[in-house]
């Protein structure tokens, strides 16, 4: 495991942020396994602009108020002071029957179309690596009403223009990565905002599909005092930072 | 009432190489760990692993020869420690072979098992290539004519499942969060049941709304304190933190290491007693 | 925490002429009948019933006039009273249209509703001239083959359950038998949630396995202590076999002694009041 | 509503005893709605020789020990002392998979293939009687294991040769009536055991299809001392006789 380089957190604040914005007050937001950012991005959004959004996570909790982060998102802290229970099945029947709005999801790869592998790199049935598996995925990202993935690696080889394997295609809107926000126009990922301390040629580079990102593009407003001091609240020990790692 | 209580040698002896065995818990948590130790102790082989998302606990069996096929949605450590080690190489070296699930095409199959039917249409899966690696069909609805993917009921000879209570006969007690346990205890044909205590059935008759498996469905019931150990058994205690790391670095060195590994943490005689410390 | 609490009137005229309703409860117990008698004082018509097992509320709503069509597998009074006069009228004089179900299909129904599919297999009904009656069609199963009977999806425009506890945000609690009021709570488009009483949400937060139904599901909540009277509410109260005694005797007489019964139990403008007595 | 003739505990006693010695120990046994005595049955063989019998009813409990007995067998009274709840569904679910071994049900009407109507009298779109429907029994005839039918009226209109609608069909076993115990032998209901206060002619001219019952025909064992005791202990209050009313 390496430490996160000197950038990290300043990447982690930003993207917590830029999720936590693309969430509407009101809004029915769910997350599964392995998603700190997302769990951090819903709490941050209930704080500051969504104080009535339903946050639902794996563990089947509503609107849990934890004391302390965990670094697993399946983690019994994130029960703490909710009022219900539910199952894993229950989640995915909300979403299979339109009754979730924003599911975060995430893909090892992910295309131009905003479809991700989290299956196999290499031939499928002979794979170079195994990875873990699309968990929810492949029932979530199509019958949700709108799926925001994210990744925090931005590297030619993370966004793809084609995966080598669908593990899930569906309702893609945003992709959030360390770099920048993607949004979903006419079925391509194009840079909807780009983070403050990239540049657009910088973005180009590190993208394996082609943009039209320039000096045009618009940027993202840095994470506000009021969106710092909200995180540093919520997540003291900074969690966010382990998918840096 | 029936005392269905049995020694963790006994019940884990009546699960048959070559099982489908459905295991409860979901990632780092609440699987029944003292049982799938148990399984690695007595060698069983060729076993099918029904779960949704799992971590170390198929890790562990992939890397110990125990399993041969398996249907999951999902393995790894999460972003505490990452891929599962040997559960990739097992996959990657063709030693198990996978049917690659998403969690709802698990649930679904086991549904469809629980409801006594042999499919059920699932909502989703549209656009992804596992629905033709993992062959599933389509089925056209009667009314409608719209097009589904179809699930294959999934039926486990044996599900396992560790909850925080259980009484004598059976009835368990889930604190925190069900997973799919309840879903599996259904399906299978067969329950074994872990929990950290054994309580009176009175305890449990004073509030019935709590107990989530009826002791009618299962057939064992082990006292297995720290019975999740190393994963998290909520109200309980934490994954241990210090353990998996060293099992995830052993994992991922040569199969020497591993091995040796094992044999020390998992085959040895005293290996058992370190879990309940 | 959403405060979701509205008043009787107001949760029941929400819900519009020829809606599609299911009530909860089962039989003679913990139906929602205070919503069922403000369904009549507001005149409600060409309402659509869904319920498996049935009796006061089906028969006083198809007596009063406010039914149209009704998906049912079982309406009357058990052993208690017998059968469900005011029902069996309005079906035998054609005034509700039936459509006959077995418990099972209308649990199946409800659940491919939950799930997002337009139909699901069904075991069982094999045999039964329902199939026939109710237009069930047949499925086969892409696996094998084999033909299985198919419920279409029941979406409820509406559930109305009663529930001992909630809290304001219309997390539910039901103590003993839950029946199907989880699963037309998942179903329906909208929940309006009556309660005998509002707690703290704190309360819920203690022991969260306990909450039947999560409050984001519901849209309002009703504190309507004695809400199923004259039917039971476990752990609060029995059926009132006096007044079902004289609601079935008038049931069972003209239409002028039945609608005088209703006039001056249910519209009457005292009426409400004597309910919580 | 009408008293119960003078014989009425008499035939309540036998059928609820002839119930009871159907029922095997250790095996699951469930009934439904407005089933007052497959409830006592299920307790008295329990008590006397099933005491590992599992009794599941309609109110999801399992193994309960009411202090007194309902009329309605849905009431949260056959609840008491359970370990477990579970929905109907769950129980449902139970049946169609093959986990449950003994169902108890009844008909308005049963014919000589153990078939029953419980649906409507008169032509089914315009009934002369619209019956209450069959609530579980469609589903559960044919995936239950084995069905035992009762009723405790026996005329021909009740036990006809067929039935006017088809309710439910399927593993129909036994049928237990105020004066025999039918058995289902190669598709058709038979007598098996006469009730020892009737005669074979009477139960012949009683029932609406022909049968070979004549006086070689087996006498059921009258209800014994500890089977009476029993009966009384579990059901002081008679809740038996409710089906006779």
């Amino acid at each position: 495991m390496t430490t996160p380089a000197p950038t990290s957190l300043a990447q982690a604040n930003m993207m917590a942020v830029a999720l936590a914005r693309l969430l509407r007050d009101g809004e029915r937001v769910f997350h599964g396994v392995a998603s700190p950012l997302p769990m951090v991005a819903c709490l941050l959004a209930q704080r500051l602009h969504a104080p009535r959004l339903v946050y639902l996570n794996i563990t089947g909790s509503a609107n849990p108020t934890p004391a302390e982060l965990p670094a697993s998102t399946v983690d019994a802290r994130l029960l703490a002071g909710t009022h219900s229970l539910v199952t894993l099945a229950d989640l995915f029947d909300m979403s299979a029957r339109g009754a979730i709005d924003t599911v975060f999801l995430s893909g090892v790869q992910i295309d131009v179309e905003g479809r991700i592998n989290m299956s196999a790199i290499g031939p499928y049935a002979q794979p170079k690596v195994r990875l873990p598996g699309g968990a929810g995925s492949a029932a979530l990202m199509p019958t949700a009403r709108r799926v925001i993935l994210w990744r925090t690696k931005h590297d030619p080889r993370t966004l793809v223009e084609r995966v080598g394997f669908v593990t899930a295609a569906g309702n893609v809107d945003r992709v959030v990565t360390p770099l920048c926000v993607f949004r979903r126009v006419e079925g391509r990922l194009q840079v909807e905002q780009l983070f403050p301390y990239t540049a657009a040629d910088a973005v180009r580079a590190a993208t394996g599909f082609p943009l039209d990102a320039d000096d045009t593009t618009p940027v993202a407003p840095p994470p506000s005092e009021a969106e710092l001091a909200a995180l540093a609240a919520i997540d003291p020990d900074q969690i966010r930072l382990i998918e840096f790692m | 009432m029936l005392d269905k209580r049995v020694s963790l040698h006994e019940a884990v002896a009546s699960i048959p190489d070559g099982a489908v065995l459905a295991l409860g818990g979901n990632t780092l948590h609440r699987a029944p760990c003292a049982v799938v130790h148990e399984l690695v102790r007595q060698g069983k082989r060729d076993l099918t692993l029904v779960k949704t998302a799992s971590s170390y606990d198929t890790d562990l069996l992939c890397g110990a020869g125990c399993v041969s096929r398996a249907e999951l949605a999902f393995v790894g450590f999460e972003n505490v420690f990452g891929l599962a080690p040997r559960y990739r190489l097992a996959i990657e070296t063709g030693r198990v072979k996978l049917r690659e699930h998403a969690c709802y095409s698990i649930i679904t199959g086991l549904r469809a098992a629980v409801q006594g039917v042999p499919f059920m249409p699932i909502a989703g899966m549209v656009g992804s290539d596992v629905v033709a690696v993992s062959g599933f069909k389509t089925v056209q609805d009667p009314y409608s004519g719209q097009s589904l993917v179809a699930v294959q009921a999934i039926q486990p000879d044996v599900a396992v499942v560790h909850v925080q209570e259980a009484d004598a006969e059976g009835n368990a007690v889930i604190y925190g969060t069900r997973f799919e346990d309840v879903l599996i205890a259904q399906a299978a044909r067969r329950v074994i049941l872990t929990c950290e205590r054994v309580v009176p059935g009175e305890k449990l008759a004073r509030q019935p709304e709590l107990t989530a498996i009826p002791g009618y469905l299962v057939e064992a019931v082990v006292e297995a304190p720290r019975g999740a150990w190393p994963l998290s058994c909520a109200g309980e205690y934490g994954y241990d933190h210090a353990f998996l790391a060293a099992y995830v670095d052993a994992a991922r060195g040569d199969e020497a290491t591993y091995q040796s590994f094992i044999e020390q943490h998992i085959l040895a005689p005293d290996a058992a007693l370190a879990y309940a410390s």
